[in-house]
């Protein structure tokens, strides 16, 4: 893996760093490039401190890296922050006419951002779009392709053509006026087309192509912009995205309209799935499918919320009252976010029970270029349903007992075949009961449907040998770093592999335990502060691991992983 | 054509007596008496002796969460507008637990009909205060008396609600007609029933209510359309009693209003995921 | 143990079977005998089918017992339920006025209990106590000791000497008449005063006289009569009972209490504890003591509303996202009840967090006489409190971070100290904050507390040898049963002990890994169906053990416990 | 006597130009001009860009989850009435993911102040819809424009809370009386606050407000006791708003109605465990 170049954009919220930080993604992607990019930005809308960080790398990268080639600094603050990360011939660009007592720093390069705005784009508001052009410039990119990343961002108009000027302005003066021995020089290497995009959007990308015809939900980071990506799509694709009015409406709609046979689901983050945990259980007694995606970020609580972690793992295995079957999936890449929404569609449907899509903030916002999924694969599987003839059998029981748990689906008013269902027990025809004989098999018959289940979870994912010293396992958004940092140690000359679960329950039969066995140590990194994966494995294979933790809301980083092998020793 | 044989349900678990056997008469007379088939209605309940109802009739059923019935029956019926969706509930189910779900839900206009069991006491609990109880009532959680209860007519009209009636258990003639107007009704209903719980209601009984109750069909001049009024009609509480249509308006419901509706119930569509190439186009 | 007498009143709901059995249990309670009784009814007011058992021994019982001496049967339907349960020598009351079908059975034995009510009482609603009083004359238990009973629990006048009638005919009815070998016979055997009480009783209890001063909560089987308990005496005790409009708020109303300085708490059930899930973080990271009660019924959902199930163990355990200590009690005696409820509010206040006293439907309904609480023996422990000279001090910081992770507490208005928290992650001074640094040291501060939390567990409680062939583990309200059990398998030459779990988090250090390494075989019997403790104690230490699981919402009896065991082979 | 400067908090992270600092200046200038010292008062505040105002200022503060500020508001007044208690919430918090909470305190009547900043739309998240958000508001979740939205002051009003007005972030003097008001009042009062977003929402802006409200106390014969009248101004919303007190009541707390508070406030009461041994005595 070859990383050509690590930009930072840093400023205030409202300064455009994010616009900055993406329109670079967009530019570098469309001449070839391998990206990753995350955001790191405070709870709130001005002010503040934010940055954007874009790798682009020309093989497939899925982490972020430290050492930053060039720092856009749209404030003083961000050079504060981050002069330190900048790599030995780096460069700081700034705005040297609103800046003026940067001298000591020799990365520093100076550029009139705002001047530039006023002059050539007539609004200072462009500052930031300067910068940008300054960036392009250094690294001496094809202007002619972030010209039309420009023009498709802003939408044409005037707006477009004078953020061009901008941008064409900044790239111009460094070109003019930049002699340093920065050399991460860049030019687009080839005509593939990848699609740019964050975990969020291929998660509502997944669900729109697997049919999801009902969305409900409540605002909450990490997870909002999946509501407002399907309300953009709802008209084009025939689905409905209402807008609750807390949590506890958004899980028990969604389930509603799983009753009623449509594939449905709903978004959260931890405190809104507090408030989903009871429609969780009606979904699993009245065997309704949904979709939950559950994007974590530092608790208790409100906690920290715009940043990450993944804390909610034992709460998410274990939500609400006595025992029923669910599943829960874990993407790790942008590809995962995809499948496994697919994924996740079909086992609600075939299982009839409610399957959970954890997620975190860095995943779901962070952005990267990966290969158009292949929606031919997209396979669309509903599970037993009753055909239009057999719906009108009135001796229909929405709960048959069966081998494998699996009772027919009818739909009310599918046929004439009634659908009843109860949050309380009940029997197979759906009314609600005393006896302890028909709570035992309805219970059983439930928990059957874990062994068909259990045969539809992939097995971790072991990357490089089972024979090694060492081995990393992880789960989620953690996966690029890891396998990074495996690389790294590697090369290194170490002996280690990795581990993946993305598919984290029912637990993947796998041979966990006999990979632990023939390791020499094992180490689970998880982003949060009491190794709640590691106690899951504990549990299930009896074997302890040690555990590498973060749970300062940061995304791991492939180096901070590295360090921290090194100094478990040996 | 259904009858009302056609809609007979499980075995009943409600003490003898108890006013909900008027609410189950009334409902079953009113989708007889609309021509309904039970495959055509979804009976949507909460918890609680109200939310018994739908398994001792015929019907789709999703007897849902204490609380929560207004909620499923907006998935549903949003999934599949062919459906008759009636809510049912109790006075803590529909006003306690649930009232969050009554404001939104009448707001947006859904066109559910909501038909709430209002005995003024939590009667499968075995007997605390209601948010209707009347202020006063003295319970095992109130021994010092409950707050003033909410006025859920009032609520109704002032968040939107298209049609907001009170009927009484122990009239079951007029009650069915109210069900049925309810049912007729585009946009969502709330019908809130007085009745009496013969088993934790010892202050309003049937003869509590027979004395008080009314109908403003009699009243003459009465305007369900003037809001002014119907707000006024909504504080009347104590010596009279007005049951029957106490405030109507017109106005779109949330389901008219989804482009996606517009091509069929969304149960009815087929998925095809290929549909979806565009937008990995966009991404590109 | 010596097991005197089993009695069984079974009826429809509205016949008066409750008091039958509890008045039943208060006469031979008075009478110096130990009692065990249970409840089991239907989510109805009127009809169906309950039964109440009650066992009189004349040494400490626990649990129920299944053959039924006395089967006291208001109506058919108890007798064809029943029937086969009745021992040997066993009688069955019936009105033979109105079953007229019951000739092939021989234990039964017809009283004409209606029409005695309105001949001696002038009422047919005194049916119950008719019958009542024919239980007592087949025990030929002394009339005086019950009549006191029936005065007290009428409450004296006309009703009283109604029912004292009522009795006093059906007992002299079977004096005159029954003359059958049945040999229960049972007198009054000490002046020794037991309180008779059950499980919500003695939570209750624990809280009044831990000094709970507020209590919010909203009805659910099986809680509600705490609930009306602390209302009752909210009075007298100047206490404040608040009934919510849902659990969301009856949980962060108890949290403002205690952040304002009281001592709070709630109580709820399985669907209600969904609906706090997100306040118990609420708790959590702004260090609020908050004791929580939560009373597990069968789940998911709705379920069974009043039965018995121990299905909440993992929900309860890791309920809400992140990381954050807390502490979970598990009663398994009426005593635990009392003294468990005491600790929970010394924890909460000691440790400022939410600490969860978990109970379950058959333990908080059932009853028992155990001897008088020696309230002398409650201590209050507050934990650090900052004194009303240093609560004026204006550079207080609510969140100090100390070694113990513990920060002095000072109240809102307590003097000038200002007392600052935040659901979102704070600093010291409990203000809103975004860096890394400050984050990893508050989440670190929290969970330091358990440290000094674990120390306070009480280990595993090991009942019988460690040098065991089998060994029984239970937590809960199971503890009387497998208690017996353990008796009934050693008596009868097994090689059995039993341990104990009333203390599950932190979890217990104990040597339970060393327990279960030392037996050849090891069982959790809990009434879950996945085996939650058991999966627990895996995770805690590696070692698997076998489960004795029951889900039906019936609760174990020491007989059922016994046959599994012998099943178990070997 | 606690100074202006007496209530200055930590930085605030607003966006310049946002309605919410008319609402902080407000605020202190009550308090100020009330006499009161920031340890008297306990600030309990949602989750939202409103739910930051408490640190932004001084007193005791509980910033508490979203929706659910008066909840705690209500445990803390009720374990120590000494203390002022003042909830602050966004439009979202309070009439969306809170609106159950809301109704229930206003019948209830707990001694408490609530200040709703309503700025119409979910500001901390970005932008979408809230429930006070005009009907049609367009918005990345209501791409069809907002439903119809809920009345809070009729809410208010036919709730049972006894003191309802509203007030408009622009103009400090006039809001700092109202909150003066709703702070001296015995009760629960509303205090529903017109607060330009200049991020989020480009609709009700300085001047869209500016252009509509006008203040009560200039209405001659307005009679804020008079139920009628008030839910007839509570339906004014258009060219004109009305601002400032808009209904009144008197009635009992519900702290007052609690016999053990008649002791003195909870959190002052000794505790002593033997005084329960009389209740062991009663189950033997
Ligand atoms: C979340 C939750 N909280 C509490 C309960 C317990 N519960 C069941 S029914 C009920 C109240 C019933 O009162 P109401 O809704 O008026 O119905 P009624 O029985 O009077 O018809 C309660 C509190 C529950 N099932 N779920
Ligand atoms: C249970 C829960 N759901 C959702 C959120 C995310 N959230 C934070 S603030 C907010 C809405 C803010 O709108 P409003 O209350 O009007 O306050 P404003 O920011 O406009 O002042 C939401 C949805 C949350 N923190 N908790
Ligand atoms: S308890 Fe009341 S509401 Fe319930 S069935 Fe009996 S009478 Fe009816
Ligand atoms: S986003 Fe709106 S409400 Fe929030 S600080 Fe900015 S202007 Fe104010
Ligand atoms: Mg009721
Ligand atoms: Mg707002």
């Amino acid at each position: 893996m070859n990383s050509h170049l690590n930009v930072m954009v840093g400023g205030e919220a409202g300064q455009g760093v994010q616009s900055v930080g993406f329109i670079l993604a967009k530019a570098f992607a469309r001449g070839g490039y391998h990206i990753f990019a995350d955001q790191d930005y405070e709870s709130r809308i001005r002010g503040g401190h934010n940055f954007y960080r874009v790798r682009v790398a020309d093989s497939k990268i899925a982490a972020i890296a430290e050492a930053v080639d060039v720092l856009v600094a749209l404030n003083k603050e961000t050079i504060e922050l981050h002069q330190k990360e900048v790599a030995a011939k780096g460069v700081i660009v700034f705005d040297n006419e609103k800046i003026t007592d940067v001298a000591g720093i020799p990365s520093a390069f100076g550029v009139p951002l705002e001047r530039l705005a006023v002059e050539q784009a007539g609004d200072k508001v462009m500052t930031n779009t300067v910068a940008l052009g300054a960036a392009l410039g250094l690294v001496r990119y094809d202007f002619a392709v972030s010209e039309q990343v420009l023009r498709e961002y802003f939408k044409g108009g005037d707006i477009s053509a004078n953020n061009i000027k901008a941008a064409r302005a900044g790239c111009k003066y460094v070109q003019e006026n930049y002699h340093g021995d920065f050399d991460r020089f860049l030019s687009p290497i080839s005509q593939v087309k990848r699609m740019l995009l964050n975990g969020n959007d291929a998660i509502s990308l997944g669900a729109i192509a697997a049919g999801c015809k009902f969305v409900a939900a409540y605002p909450m980071t990490p997870t909002t912009s999946i509501m407002e990506y399907m309300a953009a799509k709802a008209d084009e694709f025939g689905l409905a995205m209402v807008q609750a009015e807390d949590e506890i409406s958004a899980i028990n709609m969604a389930i509603g309209a799983g009753y009623a046979g449509v594939r449905a689901m709903t978004a959260t983050s931890g405190s809104g799935f507090c408030l989903m945990t009871e429609g969780l259980g009606l979904a699993g007694i009245t065997e309704t499918p949904v979709v939950i995606v559950e994007g974590q970020r530092p608790g208790p609580a409100v906690g920290l919320p715009t940043r990450t972690e993944q804390g909610d793992l034992q709460f998410v295995l274990y939500a609400h009252q006595g025992d029923f079957p669910r599943a829960v999936l874990a993407p790790g890449t942008f590809e995962d976010c995809f499948w496994l929404t697919v994924k996740a569609f079909n086992l609600a449907e075939k299982y009839q029970l409610p399957v959970l899509v954890m997620t975190d903030h860095h995943l779901a916002s962070s952005y990267g270029t990966i290969e158009k999924f292949d929606i031919s694969k997209v396979a669309i599987e509903r599970g037993l349903l009753v055909s239009d003839k057999e719906a009108n059998d009135s001796a229909y029981k929405r709960h048959l007992i069966t081998e494998s748990g699996i009772s027919p689906r009818a739909f009310p008013g599918q046929g004439k075949a009634l659908v009843v269902t109860d949050a309380d027990e009940h029997d197979e025809a759906g009314h609600l009961i005393e006896d302890a004989d028909t709570r035992t098999r309805m219970m059983d018959k439930r928990l059957r449907k874990l062994t068909g289940l259990s045969k539809e979870i992939s097995p971790p994912e072991l990357y490089g040998s089972a024979e090694t010293d060492t081995l990393l396992i992880g789960w989620g958004s953690t996966r690029g770093a890891i396998r990074e940092a495996t690389d790294i140690l590697c090369q290194e000359g170490s002996s280690v592999s990795s581990l993946y679960l993305s598919e984290l329950w029912p637990f993947p039969s796998g041979n966990i335990a006999g990979l632990l066995d023939k390791a020499k140590r094992s180490f689970v990194i998880e982003s949060n502060a009491t190794g709640q994966m590691s106690r899951l494995i504990r549990t299930e294979t009896g074997k302890k691991t040690g555990t590498i933790l973060k749970y300062d809301g940061r995304p791991f980083t492939p180096n901070e992983i590295v360090q921290a092998i090194k100094k478990e020793g040996r | 054509m259904a009858t009302i044989a056609d809609y007979a349900g499980i075995p009943i678990a409600w003490c003898p007596g108890c006013g909900n056997f008027g609410i189950l008469n009334s409902v079953k007379r009113a989708l007889v008496e609309l021509g309904m088939e039970p495959h055509q209605i979804l009976l949507v309940s909460g918890i609680g002796q109200a939310g018994k109802l739908p398994h001792y009739t015929k019907g789709n059923v999703f007897n849902s969460l204490h609380g929560r019935p207004l909620s499923p029956a907006i998935g549903a019926k949003i999934a599949n507008p062919e459906l008759k969706v009636i809510a049912i509930s109790g006075d803590g189910d529909a006003y306690g637990e649930g009232g969050n779900h009554f404001l939104h839900t009448m707001r947006r206009n859904h066109d559910i009909t909501y038909l709430v069991h209002d005995n003024q006491v939590y009667a499968l609990t075995k007997g605390q205060a209601s948010p209707t109880s009347d202020a006063g009532f003295v319970t095992k959680t109130t021994p010092y008396g409950a707050a003033p209860p909410v006025n859920p007519i009032a609520l109704a009209i002032v968040s939107g609600a298209t049609l907001v009636s009170r009927g009484y258990a122990g009239d079951i003639e007029h009650l069915a007609g109210l069900i049925k107007t309810s049912i007729s009704h585009k946009g969502f209903s709330l019908l809130d029933i007085l009745q009496p719980c013969v088993s934790f209601n010892h202050k309003n009984t049937y003869n509590w209510y027979r004395e008080r109750v009314y109908k403003l069909e009699n009243e003459a001049g009465y305007d369900p359309t003037n809001k002014a009024l119907a707000l006024a009609k909504a504080e009347e509480w104590g010596e009279r009693i007005p049951t029957g249509v106490i405030y109507r308006q017109d106005r779109l419901t949330y389901d008219e209003q989804i482009p996606a509706l517009k091509m069929g119930p969304l149960v009815k569509q087929k998925i095809d995921p290929g549909l979806a190439a565009k937008l990995l186009d966009e991404l590109l």
